[in-house]
């Protein structure tokens, strides 16, 4: 009877490991224990589904935080609900890169990174984002680091090979998959730069965060479901190697379709990392965003945590 | 005496130079095929002995494999189906748009000041900055990557279609008046068939561009498609697939161009 | 059918040269006149004004009465320069002029095998014109006009391109057909002996700006006029005459610039 | 008594039916002005009005107000100087090359045989697929700026050139032949001007591609331009920005078909 | 220079027709050779082969002996349709002729002067041929082919499109200018007076495929031959019976048809 009443909705994603928890909710009925009715609405990038979220063209989806999604909130447009991706110590995160000729100049740890070249996709991305904090961290000015906006994650990679560009970071399985070439080094991690960073949020429309609270904790609970199954049978590995099997089998389903599983399953095994348990929020970490991308002046000073995040629907921390 | 030889002798016969033929090219068929299997070798050779980066520009022969693959899983149907159904609406209906919107340009005074330079000031808008517009006014579904591709091919229809009947031989026209031709019959009979060398010269470039925008078209939500399978690979730096892709759009391009061309020598069979 | 030129004067915006200057001219049903005159001198303009292709700067072309319900076209023009469509075929090219009546398609094709026999083109009923020879050319562009069946024809230098068997034939072809149709025509030629065979009157313009030097009338009627005949001969070297002059004058004048 | 009242009566005198004329477009300068003003201020009213919605088409006045920032900060001849520069070596290059290999595919039936096809199989492949190839090739500075834009153009002009020059009158190539013009004459004074309409008409459309490839030529590594500008004000979802950078473009697309309207007005003054 | 045309045969792959059957013709230096025939018999597919423009299916053209030293364009043609560029000027058409020859630009601009007071055109310098009438292209063609100093001239039908006075003055200047520079010519033509005014010999070729009926040969020398001498009548009554008969023969065979 529930199948009768089920709400359908529209849940955006892209075919990345980061988006297996809405997978694997749907894969073992977790949507439909909940009444929903999902339809998955798969994009290319990640600022079309944002304003497609913002245009009531999806229901939900994940993303990172970036200026647009910022932006959009000011306007009353879309409101984060809860936490996703999460890099945490001890779990592998997104590394740190540097091309071979950069390396043989001796940068071969982040701190060398002053005065270098970084790619990102584009001025206020995450990548950007990183780039200051590492900056931060080792104690010089965020210009210092010369950003150049490529746009497309293959072309950073082409610029790095042919060392274009001295560094990048980005997430393991990429980053492992490149540190087999002579051309590229690994020189550190992301998470030690940036502690509890909340990669990725979960996001709605304005209006169902405000007017369809019911809708939103429902899907909340099954995407809730479905990260902690990710998160036991890929990151924390309590599940067993069949649970193992089964979860990159499930995830193949969505991600690197077109390979064959063999080669898929070591880049999905590569790419996990923690979905926050519950959906709980870093809010601390978002803040942090919020206020980089304040000072970069990529969004208005006049944004507020409370125009950015609906905070009654998860654990925040 | 030698006076006399030379008188005798009869001045030098030749044939008359030949002066005309040339301008006109024969077609050399086997010519095309060599072509290609030549730059495909050269780039395999390159490939093999290392002279070609691997991770950047895969072997054709890996992206062959790719290609086998798709043809394997049978993915290659479904992402072409899907590409092939948005390029036919959208190219057909912005052929359709653009040849009206351009004779009315060519043929309509008020129109063209009108409609000209709001050509001139839409056509340079690059499709991608619009995305989120065509998301909020055509959903995420197929309409608005039909009205992308939509958009690509009118813009380069209406300019060869009105810079075409520019061009149309203006005595033409006038004797068709003189036998009180209606005006219809005109635009029908004479306008369009003296066009039609330009219209069909622009469907070259339009046919391109529109094959070119799959890939725009394809990043709003599309599950399958060519311009979705590489925009996938290239986010996933699968090279090999990403080569394969564009030779699936390259394929494309050259039967559609080979169709022109077989349109070309019938509807101008008239032509020297 | 009758036309009435009331002062009819002509520049070219572009260029601006008066090409005609105040033509007076009247044209009897069933009349033909032929107009001489040199080269340039506004002879084909004048023939466009009439058949309602061009405007002119000043005065009027008057239609007066109304044309027999079978003609398809009453005014209905040979080009000087034939303006055939390249990507026709002969025969599309004549049936360009009747698509637009209704007749059917049994009538249409009728009537172009009549005209294209009477132009001795049948067997190039489907060439395109870029396989024709010049004479022939000129051959579809009277068929085409005949094709109509004209109240009145405006026919630029119609024959200038054919082979003298060929013209001979046309112009009995044209005088028989007069007899039948009693059809008006304007005829613009250089021949003389075309003129004078085919012309009620033979108007005679100067040169640039085309003003009517003079008219004359010939009594003979058109089909008893033959090529030796001794009237025609005399107004034919009449005619000759005069052109002279005019061009003597023009050398003159050139002599004087 | 009525029969001779009959007779009596002249028959209806009418002028004869102007006929001619129609089928050349006259200048209507003032038109286009009122009907960008007519646009413009009708989507300022629907946007004051709230029938179009604020969150993704901002109000003109908004854009306006993007533009006069843009310029107060003086980043806007920043941003333009770098994209014309961009703008004007690429397309340059593109169309030299492009009338070039557009004339020999037309000339020789060999480059034809070979050229056309590869042509109709590179066109149609996405600039933004080949972005990492591009930087591999040309580096991440100006170089794969002006590749993407000199790519972009090439294309159709060689598509325009060539489909031009197949119309050329050949009765004029023979008489220039019996005349023992050389070939290379008959090709600058018979070939050249009688493709010309084709290739202005080419250049209108290859000029918008190259507008429109400056944002993906900007998304390589650029600081500066209006393509980076966009892009930027794309993935920040500001809207404002957004439309105030489409309005460069569009200004810039305007100005360059005026000159091409000029160009084409002075070098096909032999039209009728 | 002497052309002889040894056994030409020519088809058009295109259509599949014989234009012209087994042509054997020698012109020696110097002469006029006027060509007749109807409409269509493929007078000018000959000229064409003659001129190097057309590769006959069989047979061969050759040229004996060298041209002047001061002849630019040794075979030169006056075609048919003009020809004419419609972005040059008059100026500029005839230039195109003389801008591959190293003769120098004032050189050039002398040969323009000189051709266009020869055909009265100084006036119509700085014209684009759509400002022109029909006979004034005619005049711009015969202009540019006198601008190269022909040695052997190919004129298909040069002054079919001119009024009967620029047609005398034009046929003074040919017979002028053939007195002084002696060249050999291939004269296409319908008008019958004006092959005997013209010709040494005038060959008529029969209905298509076209073949030499006959070749007549006229005794009295160019410059003596006047409008009304009755050796060129008696001649021209020839031909015309001539041709009437191949006229006649091609009616039988249409009507057989
Ligand atoms: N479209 C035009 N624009 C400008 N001038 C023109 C145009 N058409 C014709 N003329 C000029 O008008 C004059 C008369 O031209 P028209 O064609 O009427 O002469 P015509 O008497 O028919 O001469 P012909 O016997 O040589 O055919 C010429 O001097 C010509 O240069
Ligand atoms: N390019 C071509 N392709 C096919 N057939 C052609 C071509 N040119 C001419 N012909 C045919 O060849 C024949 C002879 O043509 P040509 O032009 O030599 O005749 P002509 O004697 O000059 O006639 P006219 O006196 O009418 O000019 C004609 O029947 C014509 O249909
Ligand atoms: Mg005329
Ligand atoms: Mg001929």
């Amino acid at each position: 009877e529930q199948a009768a009443a089920a709400d359908k909705i529209k849940v955006g994603a892209l075919r990345f490991t980061s988006h297996s928890a809405s997978f694997v909710a749907f894969e073992r009925g977790y949507f439909k224990e909940q009444g929903l009715d999902v339809e998955f609405v798969f994009f290319q990038a990640a600022q079309p589904m944002a304003v497609a979220i913002a245009s009531n063209d999806v229901d939900f989806g994940v993303t990172a935080i970036s200026g647009g999604l910022i932006n959009l909130a000011e306007k009353g447009a879309v409101k984060i609900i809860g936490g996703a991706l999460h890099e945490e110590k001890g779990i592998d995160g997104q590394k740190i890169l540097v091309s071979k000729a950069a390396f043989d100049a001796g940068v071969t740890h982040p701190s060398k990174l002053k005065g270098r070249s970084y790619g990102i996709t584009q001025a206020g991305s995450s990548f950007h984002y990183m780039a200051h904090k590492i900056a931060q961290k080792e104690g010089f000015a965020g210009t210092e680091i010369k950003v150049k906006p490529l746009h497309k994650v293959g072309a950073i990679i082409g610029a790095l090979k042919s060392g274009q560009i001295d560094a990048w970071s980005i997430v393991p399985h990429i980053a492992k998959a490149l540190a087999k070439s002579p051309a590229i080094h690994v020189i550190g991690d992301v998470a030690d730069y940036i502690p509890d960073y909340q990669v990725t949020t979960v996001f709605t429309s304005a209006k169902n965060a405000a007017g369809n609270r019911d809708l939103v904790k429902r899907f909340l609970a099954a995407f809730s479901k479905g990260a902690a199954d990710f998160n036991a049978a890929l990151v924390d590995k309590t599940a067993g190697a069949k649970a193992d099997e089964d979860m990159v089998r499930l995830v193949h389903k969505y991600v690197y379709t077109s390979r064959p599983f063999e080669k898929a399953a070591p880049s999905i095994r590569n790419g996990s990392m923690r979905i926050n348990q519950g959906a709980k929020l870093n809010l601390k970490s978002v803040q942090d965003q919020l206020d980089w991308f304040k000072s970069e002046k990529l969004v208005s000073q006049a944004v507020t945590m409370d125009m950015l995040v609906d905070k009654s629907y998860v654990k925040i921390y | 005496m030698s006076d006399a030889t030379v008188a005798l002798t009869a001045p030098a016969e030749k044939p008359v130079r030949f002066r005309g033929g040339g301008f006109r090219t024969r077609p050399l068929g086997i010519i095309s095929p060599i072509v290609f299997v030549v730059v495909i070798g050269l780039w395999e050779l390159g490939s093999q002995s290392g002279l070609i980066g691997k991770l950047i520009l895969p072997a054709p022969s890996e992206a062959l494999q790719a290609l086998l693959e798709l043809i394997e899983t049978g993915n290659l149907w479904k992402h072409l189906g899907a590409s092939l159904q948005r390029l036919i609406v959208g190219w057909t209906a912005g052929t359709i748009l653009g040849i009206g919107v351009g004779l009315a340009i060519a043929l309509f005074s008020y129109v063209r000041a009108g409609a000209q330079p709001l050509v001139s000031a839409i056509f340079p808008i690059p499709k991608i900055a619009l995305l989120p517009l065509f998301i909020i006014w055509f959903g995420i579904g197929e309409g608005s990557k039909i009205a992308t591709i939509l958009f690509g091919t009118f813009f380069p229809t209406v300019i060869a279609t009105y810079g075409g009947v520019d061009n149309v031989d203006r005595t033409l026209i006038r004797m068709a008046q003189s036998f009180g031709v209606s005006w219809s019959s005109i635009v029908r009979k004479i306008i369009i068939p003296g066009a039609m060398p330009a219209i069909l010269s622009g469907f070259r470039i339009s046919i391109a561009i529109a094959i070119v925008l799959l890939v725009a078209a394809e990043m709003i939500g599309a599950e399958f498609g060519v311009g979705a399978y590489i925009l996938l690979a290239g986010s996933l730096v699968a090279t090999d697939q990403l080569i394969a892709g564009v030779a699936i759009l390259s394929a494309l391009g050259l039967t559609i161009a080979w169709l022109i061309g077989k349109a070309e020598s019938y509807l101008l069979r008239w032509r020297t | 059918m009758e036309i009435r030129l009331k002062g009819i004067s002509h520049s070219y915006r572009d260029g601006g040269l008066k090409v005609l200057s105040d033509i007076n001219l009247s044209i009897r049903e069933g009349e033909i006149v032929c107009l001489i005159g040199p080269s340039g001198c506004g002879k084909s303009t004048l023939l466009r004004i009439i058949g309602g292709l061009e405007l002119p700067s000043a005065g009027a072309v008057l239609q007066v009465g109304d044309p027999p319900p079978t003609s398809l076209n009453p005014l209905t023009y040979v080009f000087q320069d034939f303006a055939l469509l390249p990507w026709r075929t002969v025969e599309g090219n004549i049936s360009l002029a009747l698509e637009d009546h209704p007749i059917g398609r049994k009538m249409r094709n009728e009537i172009i095998d009549g005209v294209l026999a009477r132009t001795n083109l049948t067997e190039f009923r489907k060439a395109y014109p870029r396989q024709l020879s010049g004479g022939m050319k000129q051959r579809v562009a009277i068929a085409r006009a005949l094709s109509v069946n004209p109240a009145v024809m405006l026919m630029d230098e119609p024959l200038s391109a054919l082979d003298s068997q060929i013209r001979e034939i046309l112009m009995a072809d044209l005088i028989e057909l007069w007899c039948r149709e009693n059809f008006t025509a304007f005829y613009v030629t250089h021949n003389l002996a075309e003129a004078v065979r085919l012309g009620h009157r033979v108007a005679v313009l100067s040169r640039r700006p085309g003003r009517i030097r003079e008219i004359i009338e010939i009594e003979t009627p058109l089909d008893q006029r033959s090529a030796d005949s001794p009237e025609l001969g005399r107004h034919q070297q009449h005619l000759w005459e005069m052109l002279r002059d005019e061009a003597r004058a023009a050398d003159l004048e050139l002599a004087n610039v």
